[in-house]
């Protein structure tokens, strides 16, 4: 697979304002995140709240400026372009937001909302428009008799519907879902995964599925990246990344997710961090995950770890890889059997 | 002995279109130190259930025609605002979903702790700062002297919900209840949330309600579980047996619903949508979503059968069908 | 539907439920389309004292239209020998005034001229705000940093102070007043378009409409413009009413509109020198004035509860 | 809080500027020459170029403004055109009456309004809570000049409950102080208490449907306590903004009361000022008025942070 | 019903307050530019001449005075043992001081009264003389006001003046906050007790006419100036009221140089036009007198004898405008001060009922001059003129080509003269008797168009005695007497 979306090096920042003297101070949302999407690839990028998974899904859109790094598109580097140019170029990437309230415009009927990227790109007015409009209707599984209601007509399910059908309205080539599923009922949500998975197979576009659901990636994505604090702290195949976590953090996030049979989640052995995910305006030393790691060895608090293969595919950031007991590239797994071995209190 | 015994209940709401049934017939009951999880889409009448165990339903359009709440043998339901109000957060507590907006922004942690302390006992306001940061203590957060006189913005979200947690026992309620208590919470934090809670539970031989969404939540902390469908119970089981073997086709399919370790491409959904209020189809009120539905679930609305004190379903065809669950 | 062939089979549980279809709502299950306007009437209509407000309304612009017709005497002819006659003396319905003008005539008369004041004040207010609080708080920057400042230096003086200066300035009449009366609503005006615009333009569908490639200008005609419509119609209304109470009160003070021209705050402020020898001098027209300012305001409440947002819920 | 205040103080210096460069510009607006005017009935050609010369109307608008604005901020507003005194003087001497005018209209606002707007928010959609919101819109509605006759006629002069006009200052006598401003406090707070009520029963509204006072009924307080303590805090804020611009309509309103109520205050300062065409008084009531709005929004500003701990913080 | 009689005491502690519309544009009256002013002048300074009721000028500081040298000198007696409140004695040097100041201060709105000065002499420690460039009669009338008001020369230079002002008269200042209110009290060394029977008084500035009387009812003030509409008012409530006409008078003024108003017929027209009795009992409710010629009934420059040749006749008025070519008749502004546009209100639609049709504008009062006669906008002003001390001043200003409110300047030339004959006529009877004539003269040249003088009210509580009414429009409260101390 070449990839088609590349994005090197992205850092985002917002500017603070507090206090009158302590100005220019900035919070670094995103900071040096690179990944690639192939064709036809749907890439899961997971975190926890305030990670920098919207911010880094704006700035691939350029809603928000990125501070530096590149996007490249088809080897069109967005970052560079301006003006009419970007906005041309917008048609090739597209986003469905999460709340599928208030991403449709509620005093524009079906047919505007949905035609609006056939209106701008395509200049297609009318008739015409709306013939396409039913076609999108059809495809997203609702009815093309659709065409003149107001969103707020909608169930949540079938906005985030016609949110997706604007989406593809134009054919984009990548279609970033930020939370696109968080806000609904599990069925629903799956009704929604179902539907994105079927369009992918179809239409061959890909996808950068933003969600904090681990289980949810799991079900649709091929790779998976994971952030903490504006970096990305994992990437790689999903199928490893599930099965064979690099970094502590992945680990901690999966043991953290209940599995939903009692007999199994009662017996597991998990992992739960202490403390809180630290202050993103004043971030911690060397490897930002450090104060919470249950592995972590002095050289994680003054150096940031550079990104290192793992077995299976995919990159880490995580000095257990390089120094200390050098997994490398191994899964931190390996580390916690060791561990019990030995001492049974990793745990809570 | 249960000490929280639900039965029959109704609640009814005014809405633009008359006195509308939200709550029809439901009953369980919660044992000292175990944990019961009430599961069901949204607006399946979980929360209006829970606070009507705490007669916060809105006193003018809400109403109570039926059932009966008996918390460790004291009948709630009609009993005047004013001795409920003793009881509230002495003898029965609650905890809600947004630890965000559950706090008053406007009062420091402490003080609204100490708040519930000094309305219960009675002690001086410095005993109840005191008895506040004990709490605050308890439930794992650290410098808990200096962080009472914190505001809640200065709290993260599992802060907040820690304190919540911290006000609702800090007068050692015989029953305490959970309404979405980590739905809002990272999973990290949901996994703290969900230790503390069992070991506040275990400590304090507290019965607890805990509603969620989330299967593999209940999975973790409930000891039984009691699905509801539309404002009615449909399933009540112990929670091993309800994920090996549920109940009720409506829990099987929100169990197939469960996204599965190394699960299949395709996700099983629940098919149609969930009945409002008001509007609920004659017989069963699931019939039109369920793939077992014969003729005669849509005849007559089928009763909430028990097989035994823990076990019930409210399916003609339980009998019939072999329901599986993924456990 | 592909099936997860090239994935772990499924299970049968799994199989069942996703086999299962139930119709999806359709169309025609929403019922007939209603636009917002529709939705709005349908809403509106349950608000009584809002219609009330409305009717009261269309009736006294019905009125001020066709007020010389409907006079029964010319507003301005005066009986210096009936003065201050009763209500109901000598045929004259609602009395005569100082001058011994027909009251009811004059009271019909004076309407024209506090409506024409009120929607003079709002055109004033709506030309300065809307536009530039509009594109203003849209596009953001140091023009509309400026325009906040400038807003907020007239917001600044208290409105009836600035509009007395003003008018001492520019002299009486009902031009000059009334523009006055427009330049103190104007920056409340262009705040509550700003704040508005603000908040709509948070809205993700903003943003969506951003990342199609969705042009500037376009954003603002097609998705913000619509959506601050109905706070701004809620507080033309308000406008209006304090239009009414300022056209007023500066008649009041003798800055307003200049005789034989009546307005209802004319009238009070050239009656309250009879107030004792005869009270409906002073009573006709307040009661007028605070009718019209209280329908203004019960109608915007209406609106403003009818346009209110989208409950969210699905249906 | 400190920072707070310097760092409003400092914002309000560009709007201090633009403020006087408004006021300023009012002259620029006046048609007439008020040279003719201050040299009397009976002035010759000559004179009135004299008086032109003194009151230095010949020099450049720059030159004026500089003059006006560097004397003003010294608390220098110039002469009056017409008796020849400082107006920071007549202003200073106006000052206490408009000031407990407006006092008295905003506590009388706040009294009337907190318990209005508790009873109509607890008995949301019954007869008491109509009754408060026609109440309230009946009072937005009434022009309070109108108001004031009604009452000065019917409270003042027929039963003669209190006095009709005039204005004794608080050190002199509290009791007639207070006696001589309760009618026109009245007048001139009803439409603000109306608009507070308002305000205050949609904010207690809304504060009733937060979780947080779920939570606080949760903890088994009383009904009033969770009102008095839990909802009127949080429900303050927005009330305070609209008290707060508020206060700069109530100081307009001024012009209209203290003419009925003879209350040697601003606001009859302003009117006498402006028939007489003295434009330094005029723009020295018009800056005084408003940065007395300017310190009143100040104050409201500051009052969040004693509502909102998260506006401290900041 | 022109004065309020009785005796009261005025022991210590009796007050007498008034309630009036406007305060003094400033308190030094050499400066002062208004004749509204006077009414809190006069307490506080004396003047060398004094009127009556009626207007007559009877001795005031000065005993008595006499033109010499054919009329070019006057020669005035001046009252001995007469001190300042601040202490300095009254005599010739500060008299001449006094005059000196009035003529020659920077910024004084007195010195175009007194052209005809040239200088001051004093001819004895009482006695000052002036030479004049030219006979000038109405000096007299001039000196009974603003002109004639002597301040203590040790307070010429105080800039406090305005504020503190020293004067001879009954009254010294305790306070004064500027158009809030006088507060004065009886001045121990008064010549005259009989002017001083109460120990303080005030003077309570009140604009609005409403809120006087409510003050006036509500016994905050003892007595107010009132509006016509007011009086029947008052009697309601038992106040009682004091009233009379005064110099005042409200006239249609033409500027004779624009619109149609060159025309003599035209002007007739609009006299004609005016219903007079129907605006006195409407807008005035009877209180006032058609007003025919420039002078009231009463007053010794009014002419008795002289039939009002303008009764009310709109056919006439229609056929003058006919004759003039203009029997569809004309439009034209005229400019109206806002404080009392009511005759302006009465006059537009009568002139209508002619088909003149009267556009108003309204000015604020102090501007209306100002447009008027300053600038000459406007083709008519609608006010009251408010009457001078002497009437050579109401004439010269309004008759002659130079009159500051002649806007335009017109005349007829025998008129002019006329004026300027009774200007030096220094004997009372001959100038009175040229007065008369002048009177004849601008009746039937229809120079003005005067509609009525309005009757001045002043409302007073019970206590209170020897309120009068002043034919001068400027009130004096001379011997005002005020039983108890009010409330
Ligand atoms: N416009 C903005 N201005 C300032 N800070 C921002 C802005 N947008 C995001 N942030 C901050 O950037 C960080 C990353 O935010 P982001 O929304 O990207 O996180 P996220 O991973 O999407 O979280 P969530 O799961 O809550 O949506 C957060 O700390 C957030 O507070
Ligand atoms: N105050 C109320 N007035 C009218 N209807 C109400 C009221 N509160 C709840 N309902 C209705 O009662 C039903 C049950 O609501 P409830 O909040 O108990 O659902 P839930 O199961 O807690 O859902 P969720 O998972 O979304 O929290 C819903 O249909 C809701 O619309
Ligand atoms: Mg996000
Ligand atoms: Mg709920």
């Amino acid at each position: 697979m070449t990839a088609l979306l590349e994005v090197e090096d992205l850092s985002v920042s917002f500017p603070l304002q507090r206090g009158l003297f302590r100005r220019g101070a900035r919070l670094r949302a995103v900071d040096g995140v690179s990944f690639e999407v192939a064709a036809g690839e749907i890439l899961g990028l997971v975190g926890e709240s305030g990670s920098g998974k919207s911010t880094t899904g704006r700035a691939l859109m350029r809603l928000v400026e990125p501070d530096s790094g590149a996007v490249r598109l088809r080897g069109t580097e967005l970052t560079a372009l301006g003006g009419r140019e970007l906005r041309r170029h917008r048609r090739h990437i597209q986003m469905v937001f999460q709340d599928p309230y208030s991403s449709l415009d509620p005093s524009m009927v079906v047919a505007e909302s949905v035609g609006e990227p056939l209106e701008v790109h395509e200049g297609l007015r009318g008739k015409v428009r709306d013939e396409r409009v039913r076609d999108l209707l059809v495809r997203v599984g609702l009815s093309p008799r659709h065409l003149e209601r107001y969103p707020y007509e909608f169930s949540g399910g079938q906005r985030q519907r016609l949110a997706i059908a604007r989406a593809l309205a134009v054919d984009p080539d990548v279609v970033i879902c930020d939370e696109a599923v968080s806000a609904l009922d599990v069925s629903t949500q799956n009704q929604i995964i179902n539907l994105l998975e079927e369009l992918r197979a179809e239409l061959g576009t890909s996808y950068l599925f933003i969600s904090h659901d681990l289980s949810v990636v799991r079900q649709l994505a091929q790779r998976v990246a994971v952030m903490y604090l504006g970096r990305l702290v994992e990437e790689g195949p999903s199928q490893r990344l599930y099965a064979h976590p690099a970094h502590p953090y992945t680990e901690a996030l999966l043991s953290a997710v209940p599995v939903p049979n009692p007999g199994v989640q009662r017996r597991r052995e998990r992992i739960v961090l202490p403390g809180d995910p630290p202050d993103p305006t004043d971030p911690p030393g060397g490897c930002t995950f450090h104060p919470r790691c249950p592995y972590a060895m002095d050289v994680c608090r003054s150096v940031v770890p550079e990104p290192t293969p793992v077995d299976g595919g995919g990159t880490v950031r995580c000095h257990l890889h390089t120094s200390g007991p050098v997994l490398a590239g191994g899964s931190v797994l390996e580390l916690r059997a060791a561990e019990s071995g030995a001492a049974t209190d990793t745990g809570s | 002995m249960s000490v929280l015994q639900v039965s029959d209940l109704d609640v009814r709401f005014a809405t633009d279109r008359g006195w509308v049934t939200v709550v029809e017939g439901v009953s369980f009951a919660v044992e000292a130190g175990s944990t019961l999880g009430l599961v069901g889409e949204s607006g399946s009448g979980k929360t209006v259930t829970s606070l009507a165990m705490l007669g916060l339903l809105p006193p003018r359009t809400s109403r109570v025609p039926r059932g009966s709440i008996r918390l460790d043998g004291t009948e709630l339901v009609g009993m005047p605002q004013k001795r409920l109000a003793d009881i509230r957060g002495n003898d029965i507590a609650m905890i809600f979903q947004e630890p965000m907006s559950s706090l008053n922004p406007a009062f420091t942690i402490g003080d609204q702790i100490a708040e519930t302390v000094r309305r219960h006992r009675k002690v001086s306001r410095k005993a109840a700062m005191e008895r506040a940061v004990a709490a605050l203590d308890q439930v794992g957060i650290p410098n808990a002297a200096s962080r009472a006189r914190s505001y809640p913005h200065e709290f993260s979200g599992g802060m907040r919900q820690r304190a919540m947690i911290a006000m609702a026992i800090c007068c050692e309620p015989k029953v305490l209840v959970a309404d979405e208590p980590t739905t809002a919470l990272d999973v990290t934090i949901q996994a703290q949330m969900l230790d503390l809670l069992r070991q506040m539970r275990d400590e304090l031989g507290m019965g607890m309600v805990f509603i969620t969404h989330d299967l593999g939540v209940v999975a973790d902390i409930c000891d039984r579980v009691v699905v509801m469908y539309a404002g009615q119970v449909v399933a009540a089981d112990d929670v091993d047996h309800l994920f090996s073997h549920p109940p009720h086709p409506y829990a099987e399919g929100l169990l197939a619903a469960m996204p599965q370790v190394g699960g299949a491409e395709w996700l099983a959904t629940i098919p149609g949508q969930a009945p409002t209020p008001g509007a609920v189809p004659d017989g069963c009120r699931f019939h039109p979503r369920c793939p077992y539905a014969a003729d005669r679930c849509a005849a007559g609305a089928p009763e909430l059968r028990l097989f035994d004190r823990h076990r019930a379903t409210r399916c003609v065809r339980s009998d019939e069908l072999l329901l599986r669950g993924p456990a | 539907m592909s099936t997860g062939e090239g994935g772990t089979e499924l299970t049968d549980t799994t199989q069942r439920w996703t086999r299962h279809v139930v119709a999806e709502t359709t169309a025609d299950d929403l019922g007939p389309p209603q636009s917002p306007r529709q939705r709005f009437w349908r809403r509106f209509r349950r608000q009584r004292p809002a219609v009330l407000a409305l009717l009261f309304l269309l009736l006294l612009t019905a009125i001020a239209a066709f007020a010389p017709l409907l006079a029964p005497a010319d507003p301005d002819d005066q009986n210096l020998r009936n003065v201050l006659a009763a209500p109901g003396a000598d045929g004259y319905l609602l009395g005569t005034d100082q001058f011994g003008r027909d009251m009811l005539s004059r009271m019909l008369v004076a309407s024209r001229i506090s409506l024409l004041a009120a929607v003079e004040a709002v055109g004033v207010a709506v030309v300065l705000g809307v536009p530039l609080g509009l594109v203003g708080a849209y596009l953001g920057g140091r023009f509309d940093r400026w325009v906040v400042r400038l807003a907020d230096a007239f917001m600044s003086f208290p409105p009836l102070i600035l509009a007395v200066a003003i008018v001492a300035a520019r002299g009486p009449g009902l031009t000059n007043a009334m523009f006055a009366v427009g330049l103190v609503t104007a920056p409340r005006l262009l705040r509550l378009v700003r704040s508005s615009v603000l908040s709509v333009r948070e809205e993700t569908y903003i943003e969506a409409a951003r990342s199609i490639g969705t042009p500037a200008g376009r954003i603002i005609r097609r998705h913000v413009l619509p959506n601050v419509l109905s706070p701004l119609l809620v507080q033309l209304s308000l406008v209006a009413a304090f239009a009414m109470l300022a056209e007023a009160t500066l008649s009041f003070l003798g800055l307003g509109v200049v005789p034989p021209q009546a307005s209802w705050g004319s009238m009070l402020q050239e009656g309250a020198r009879f107030v004792s020898l005869a009270p409906h001098l002073v009573v006709l027209p307040g009661v007028a004035i605070a009718l019209t300012v209280l329908a203004f305001n019960v109608l915007g409440d209406g609106l403003r509860d009818s346009l209110g947002r989208e409950i969210r819920s699905g249906r | 809080m400190l920072q707070l205040v310097v760092r409003r103080l400092a914002a309000m210096v560009p709007l201090l500027f633009l403020v006087s460069l408004i006021v300023f510009g009012l002259v620029l607006l006046v048609p007439g020459d008020p040279a003719i005017t201050i040299a009397g009935e009976n002035a010759t050609q000559a004179q009135i170029e004299a008086t032109r010369e003194r009151l230095g109307l010949n020099d450049s608008l720059l030159e004026q403004y500089w003059r006006w604005a560097s004397h003003a901020v010294q608390g220098d507003l110039g002469t009056s055109m017409f008796s020849n005194r400082s107006v920071s003087g007549a202003i200073a001497e106006r000052f206490p009456a408009t000031v407990s005018l407006t006092a008295v209209a905003i506590v009388m606002a706040l009294l009337i309004s907190v318990p209005a707007a508790v009873a109509a928010a607890t008995s949301r959609g019954r007869w008491l809570d109509r009754f408060a919101t026609v109440g309230t819109s009946v009072g937005v509605a009434m022009p309070n000049f109108w108001l004031g006759l009604l009452l000065a006629t019917a409270l003042a002069l027929n039963l003669r409950l209190l006095p009709a006009t005039g204005y004794v200052p608080l050190d002199d006598d509290p009791v007639a102080w207070l006696a001589h401003l309760l009618l026109p406090g009245f007048t001139l707070g009803l439409a603000a208490a109306a608009e507070l009520t308002r305000q205050l029963r949609s904010s207690l509204i809304d504060v009733f449907d937060q979780d947080y006072l779920r939570t606080a009924r949760a903890k088994g307080l009383r009904t009033t306590s969770v009102i008095a303590k839990h909802a009127l805090k949080n429900a303050a804020t927005p009330v305070v903004t609209v008290l707060g611009m508020r206060i700069s309509v109530l100081l307009g309103g001024t012009v209209v009361v203290e003419q009925i109520f003879g209350i040697p205050g601003l606001g009859q300062l302003a009117i006498t000022a402006v028939l007489q065409r003295d434009l330094p008084m005029v723009q020295g009531v018009v800056v005084v008025t408003a940065v007395m709005v300017m310190l009143a929004n100040l104050a409201v500003d500051l009052s969040y942070g004693y509502l909102n701990p998260k506006v401290r913080a900041q | 019903n022109t004065e309020a009689t009785g005796s009261a005491s005025g022991g210590a502690g009796s007050t007498f307050r008034f309630a009036y519309s406007v305060g003094p544009s400033r308190y030094d009256p050499h400066r002062a530019s208004s004749s509204f002013d006077n009414a809190s002048l006069f307490p506080v300074y004396d003047r060398l001449v004094h009127l009556t009721t009626a207007a007559e000028p009877v001795p005031g500081l000065a005993t008595g005075w006499q033109y010499t040298d054919g009329g070019k000198r006057l020669v005035f007696e001046l009252r001995p043992g007469v001190r300042f409140h601040d202490g300095t004695p009254f005599d010739a040097a500060a008299a001449k001081a006094n005059l000196d100041r009035a003529r020659t201060l920077q910024g004084s709105t007195v010195a175009s009264e007194l052209k005809a000065v040239e200088r001051v002499d004093v001819l004895g420690p009482m006695t000052v003389s002036l030479a004049l460039t030219a006979p000038d009669s109405s000096l007299i009338g001039v000196f009974s006001d603003r002109a004639g008001m002597m301040v203590s020369p040790a307070a010429f230079d105080d800039p406090q003046l305005d504020l503190r002002p020293v004067g001879a008269g009954p009254y010294q200042i305790v306070s004064y906050s500027p158009n809030d209110r006088v507060v004065l009290r009886r001045f121990p060394g008064y010549w005259d007790p009989a002017a001083q029977r109460v120990e303080t008084m005030a003077i309570v500035i009140q604009p609005d006419t409403t809120t006087r009387m409510n003050a006036l009812r509500a016994g905050e003030v003892d007595a107010a100036l009132l509006a016509g509409n007011q009086v029947a008012e008052a009697r309601q409530y038992d106040l009682g009221v004091v009233g009379d006409v005064t110099l005042a008078f409200y006239h249609l003024q033409l500027n004779r140089t624009r619109a149609e108003f060159g025309d003599i017929r035209v002007r007739r027209a609009l006299n004609h036009a005016i219903d007079r009795d129907a605006i006195i009992h409407g807008v005035l409710f009877g209180n006032g007198k058609p007003a025919a010629q420039p002078f009231p009934p009463g007053y010794y420059a009014h002419d008795p004898d002289l039939p009002d040749p303008y009764s009310y006749d709109p056919p006439k008025a229609r056929q003058l405008l006919a004759e003039a070519g203009l029997a569809g008749g004309f439009e034209f502004e005229a400019i109206v001060p806002n404080t009392d546009p009511g005759t302006a209100v009465a006059v537009q639609e009568q002139l209508a009922d002619i088909g003149v049709r009267m556009k108003i504008r309204e000015v604020s009062s102090g501007e209306a001059a100002d447009l008027f006669y300053g600038r000459q906008q406007g083709d008519a002003m609608v006010a009251p003129w408010g009457g001078r001390a002497d009437p050579i001043q109401t004439l010269g200003l309004l008759y002659t080509s130079k009159g500051f409110s002649n806007p335009g300047g017109h005349t007829a030339p025998e008129l002019e003269q006329l004026i300027g004959q009774a200007r030096r006529t220094i004997d009372p009877a001959a100038r009175t008797e040229l007065l008369h004539q002048i009177d004849r003269m601008v009746l039937d040249q229809a120079l003005d168009v005067p509609v009525v003088f309005a009757d001045t009210n002043y409302g007073h509580a019970a206590r209170v005695t020897d309120l009068r009414s002043w034919l001068s429009n400027k009130p004096e409260f001379r011997g005002v007497g005020a039983a108890g101390t009010g409330r």
